[in-house]
């Protein structure tokens, strides 16, 4: 994020990343105007547009091996606001714009529209899927902290509703408590904001980049923004809102707000110490970040391992896999860093596409046994064997099996460990992927075995093929070429890329 | 001092002696109706003194209306709260 | 300037007290009173901080339709809060919340302290590209021109809120009306009220939206007027609340930022980047965009107060 | 001491109040309230800075200015949202409160272990 952005900011292929926000906001709006059965289509009209744009941004960001530069209503920074799209931010992009339609495309029997006559759920879920998609991709491409604070609050205005989308008093209360710590972040990520504004009279990551130094109004900044951004992305110990949230909403929206939604804070904590605060010496930070962590491996499985219901399970696994994503933080410098930063993105990733189909999955599950206790689960896997397959090829990255994007990201991050001489976070992957494997266990033992279940109604073919192909792209990741690392690389300070 | 200043420090200082009384009426008043008395008796003669004390200052035309402008909106309101705040009082009875 | 460092000690110290009361008072119902009066005070700040533009916004909205939407909430919950009291948190978690609660505003206050007395300022930059945008004001140039991906994207947000809060409905009420339907007449007084002041208010409203160009006002403080007004003549009940599916309400609801985004988009044709304005058409493009963002706030806060629908959209559709 | 470092001192209490509130309060309703108490802290802290930037004949920076208007708004948004979802517990529980025992089922279900 160093090199300098004017002439990268000419570059025609800029203008593709406020269009990649623009489309979303757009349909999400449209949705609103038009209701009915229309927002679900202008949301599938859309949403291969947003697909191609994602996509063109990553190939141009491959092309030129620069990061994208897009300085908005032509007022550069400091005054005005950059949109920039680094390696980072278009496998993100690309991440997002996939696993959007994917839970569309699974959500379209529970959210259908049939008569004329507008409907609650439906038109609430197409018209804030597609804000949530919009306020990702602000958040992946702004260069520019206040900006980036109007997409985390666009992100939690479209996420909490969709909790509490079916009105049951425990989803509401669920969202209420998610909307709460949501605040509580925002709040904090605002105030840290307001120092470096006060410190360095820019927002703008790259210029911030250039002019921090070591200071008390830096570190107090960067203390409240990562405490506000750990509270949105449910690390531990601010979790407690994540599982009844995450497992009270409606499948398709648990696997968005699972494998996406928490993604978004991630990145920013990333932009924070790896971007805006990549001067500083980061080694305490870099440890507690990680501290917490491991922690959260360990709490988040061995809870998982107690719950009775499948998607309190699964959801209790997202806060043991978002304690891997910080493991990437006391890594950032030396020899390894570059390990260390990739096996952390491909942590994100795979968790993304893994979490997504395996809530997709459980939804199904529930919807074809009419109930989710995991004791009552013995012989659903022979009765729906895809379904479960997909559950199962998720778990595989939960799990950090080969060949699989978790195998492949916690190798990453192990080896960058070890090369480090930092084995205890090593121990902690290690002993998570045990007890991963022990609360897997505990669904596809039984499911697997005995007699074949009794199903009141079959899932449906293409619902469980969207779980599975979004379980084959988890595994797909494990066979990432080198070109795929290096791209990961592009914008990332010179320092981390040197030594690869 | 001039005279216009001398009318100015007098209107404001009894505006906000007003102010004084009626608050000291809202507080020490035994029920809800003879507080609502003091305080908007208070506050009627005491704005509308400051603002006539601010008037003689005011830099147009424009602003001194703007000046009676905010007197009379403010006016408008308290009448009707202390109208609703009344009816609020009576149906509640003595208790209040 | 002894006398007012005095006021301002005065004024400091109140702005505490009330915010302390608003946290610590004992009633839910006081303790939104209090956070009124504290919204008051503090535009008193604002305009002691020469942040004109800010303090008519904190005002409005801050004081004004936060307090009407959280006394109106304070007023239905006020059986409720006795259960939830015996939860507090006592003994030594609330003193380690407390010492953290200290040790952050004490940290915070050291830093803000240390800020020097004139610290970095984008002010001059902002002056700078003033007459580019045609505005005398350079907030108004700063939300609608230097920063205007910003301002859409929040309108964008009020937006999605509405959505958030209409989704909250019972299934059988999705498209009706918002807000309790009463028989009763419209309360004499307040109706009065209603029929004087909104008339007026509207004119001062739009008055404010249009002097925001050069002078402290905009579309945010002109809107959140017009939205009161329009707040006042419903609880009068001299109008009802519309219904949500409604296609005049939707229209006036996403306007605001429908219309900043196509001329955003516009601005990539005629001006070569998002959201730039054409040289010399950039002050009219401003105020046209500006007014259809003051329609969207207009209706937009009005109904975030309003809360989710309430009634059979039928029952509406027969009157 | 300027005003603007007085307001800043104010900013910082009513940040430290606010969280105060928004962790030890069990009532939704006084959470959101001494949210927005904090928000408006952390938007004096914002007002300082701009009067600190008073520059170019400027009595004040316009452009955190222009930030904290957005955050009003915003703030405005999210105490509305926030209203509704406590509205709509206590309609269909008859209380308000987050406490998980008072509105799940025996089972527990959708209840988190803590």
């Amino acid at each position: 994020m160093t090199a300098p952005s004017a002439p990268l900011g000419a570059i025609a292929g800029g203008s593709l990343l406020p269009l990649a926000i623009l489309l979303p906001a757009l349909g999400a709006l449209l949705s609103l105007l038009m209701g009915g059965r229309r927002a679900e289509r202008i949301a599938f009209l859309l949403m291969p547009a947003e697909l191609a744009v994602a996509a063109a941004v990553a190939v141009l960001v491959q092309r030129s091996g620069q990061p994208l530069v897009y300085d908005v209503a032509g007022y550069a920074p400091p005054l005005g606001i950059a949109l920039r799209a680094d390696g980072f931010s278009a496998v993100m992009l690309v991440t997002a714009a996939l696993i959007t339609p994917a839970a569309g495309l699974y959500a379209r029997t529970n959210f259908a529209t049939p008569g004329d006559v507008e409907k609650r759920a439906p038109l609430a879920f197409w018209t804030l899927l597609q804000g949530v998609q919009g306020a990702l991709s602000l958040i992946f491409l702004g260069g520019d902290l206040f900006n980036l604070y109007v997409g985390l609050e666009l992100l939690t205005f479209a996420a909490v509703p969709l909790v509490a989308l079916d009105g049951r008093p425990e989803t509401v209360a669920a969202a209420l408590r998610y909307l709460l710590f949501a605040l509580f972040g925002s709040v904090f990520y605002l105030l840290g904001s307001a120092l470096l504004f006060g410190a360095y009279g820019t927002l703008d990551i790259a210029l911030l980049a250039s002019r921090i130094r070591a200071e008390p109004a830096v570190w107090l900044a960067a203390g409240l923004m990562t405490a506000g951004l750990l509270a949105k992305t449910a690390l531990f110990p601010l979790h407690l809102w994540l599982p009844p949230a995450h497992a009270n909403a409606p499948a398709a929206a648990s696997a968005v707000l699972s494998g996406l939604v928490v993604k978004g804070s991630f990145f920013l904590v990333v932009r924070l110490w790896f971007d805006v605060l990549a001067p500083l010496p980061a080694v305490v930070p870099g440890a507690i970040l990680a501290g917490l962590g491991s922690a959260a491996i360990i709490f988040g499985s061995a809870l998982a391992l107690r719950q009775e219901r499948l998607k309190l399970l699964v959801a209790y696994s997202t806060v043991a896999q978002i304690g891997y994503l910080f493991l990437m933080f006391p890594l950032g410098h030396g020899p390894w860093a570059a390990d260390a930063f990739a096996g952390g993105v491909m942590q994100a990733l795979s968790h993304a596409f893994a979490k997504a189909a395996m809530f997709l999955s459980a939804g199904l599950i529930a919807e074809s046994l009419g109930h989710d206790r995991i004791a009552g689960l013995g012989g659903a896997g022979r009765a729906m064997p895809v379904t479960f397959l997909a559950l199962g090829l998720g778990g595989l990255s939960l799990m950090g099996l080969p060949p699989s994007g978790g195998f492949a990201a916690k190798w990453l991050l192990m080896k960058a460990s070890i090369a480090a001489g930092q084995w205890v976070w090593a121990a902690v992957m290690a002993a998570g992927g045990l007890l991963a494997g022990g609360y897997l266990y505990r669904v596809l033992a039984p499911a697997l075995s005995g007699e074949i279940a009794q199903l009141k109604k079959a899932p449906q073919r293409s619902r469980e093929g969207v779980a599975l192909a979004l379980a084959l792209l988890a595994v797909l990741l494990a066979f990432a070429p080198p070109s795929f690392f290096s791209f990961l690389q592009i914008g990332r300070p010179a320092a981390s890329v040197a030594f690869r | 001092m001039s005279l216009v200043d001398l009318f100015s420090i007098v209107a404001i200082g009894a505006g906000v002696f007003f102010f004084l009384a009626g608050t000291v009426g809202l507080l020490r008043f035994p029920d809800g109706l003879s507080r609502l008395h003091a305080l908007t008796k208070a506050d009627n003669l005491g704005l509308g003194l400051i603002v006539l004390g601010l008037l003689p200052r005011a830099e147009s035309p424009l602003a001194a209306f703007k000046l009676v402008a905010i007197w009379a909106l403010v006016q408008l309101a308290g009448a009707t709260t202390a109208q609703l705040v009344g009816r609020a009082v009576r149906r509640k009875g003595t208790a209040a | 300037m002894s006398v007012l460092q005095a006021l301002d000690i005065g004024l400091a110290f109140l702005v505490f007290a009330v915010a302390a009361w608003t946290i610590f008072a004992r009633g839910g119902f006081a303790a939104t009173v209090g956070y009124v009066v504290y919204g008051l005070l503090l535009s008193l700040v604002w305009i002691r901080l020469f942040a004109v533009d800010v303090a008519l916004t904190e005002a409005a909205i801050g004081s004004g339709v936060t307090g009407v939407l959280l006394i109106g909430a304070a007023a239905r919950l006020r059986g409720a809060e006795t259960e939830a009291d015996e939860k507090s948190l006592r003994g030594l978690p609330r003193l380690f919340i407390a010492g953290l609660c200290v040790l952050v505003a004490l940290a915070l206050a050291a830093v803000v302290l240390l800020f020097p007395d004139s610290g970095p300022s984008l002010a001059p930059q902002a002056m700078r590209h003033l007459p580019e945008t045609g505005l005398g004001n350079p907030v108004t140039a700063v939300l609608i021109a230097y920063r205007a991906f910003d301002t859409m994207l929040e309108k964008a947000v009020l937006v999605l809120a509405v959505v958030g809060v209409w989704s909250l409905a019972a299934d059988r009420y999705w498209g009706g009306a918002p807000g309790e339907a009463r028989a009763e007449r419209p309360e004499p007084t307040l109706a009065f009220l209603a029929q004087v002041l909104a008339p007026l208010g509207i004119l001062v409203g739009i008055h404010i939206f249009w002097v925001g160009a050069d002078e402290p006002g905009g579309a945010f403080q002109g809107g959140a007027i017009l939205a009161a007004m329009w707040m006042i003549v419903m609880m009068a009940r001299l109008t009802e609340a519309p219904r949500t599916s409604a296609f005049w309400l939707r229209l006036a609801l996403v306007a605001g930022p429908l219309v900043f985004l196509i001329a955003g988009v516009g601005g990539a044709i005629f001006a070569g980047r998002f959201f730039a304005y054409p040289p010399g058409f950039a002050k009219p493009a401003i105020l046209f965009i500006e007014a259809f963002m003051v329609l969207s706030i207009a209706v937009a806060l009005p109904m975030l107060v309003a809360g989710p629908p309430r009634r059979e959209p039928r029952a509406d559709r027969s009157r | 001491m300027t005003s603007a470092t007085l307001a800043g001192l104010v900013g910082a209490a009513l940040v430290g109040l606010g969280l105060y509130g928004l962790i030890a309060n069990p009532q939704p309703l006084r959470k959101i309230l001494a949210f927005n108490v904090m928000g408006s802290g952390v938007f004096l802290v914002f007002g300082i800075v701009a009067r600190k930037g008073a520059a170019a004949g400027l009595p004040s920076d316009p452009v955190p200015q222009a930030m904290v208007i957005t955050g009003i708004v915003v703030a405005f948004a999210a105490s509305a949202l926030a209203v509704a979802l406590v509205l709509r517990l206590f309609e269909e529980t008859g209380r308000a409160t987050l406490s998980p025992d008072a509105w799940t089922k025996p089972s527990g279900e959708g209840a988190e272990a803590e």
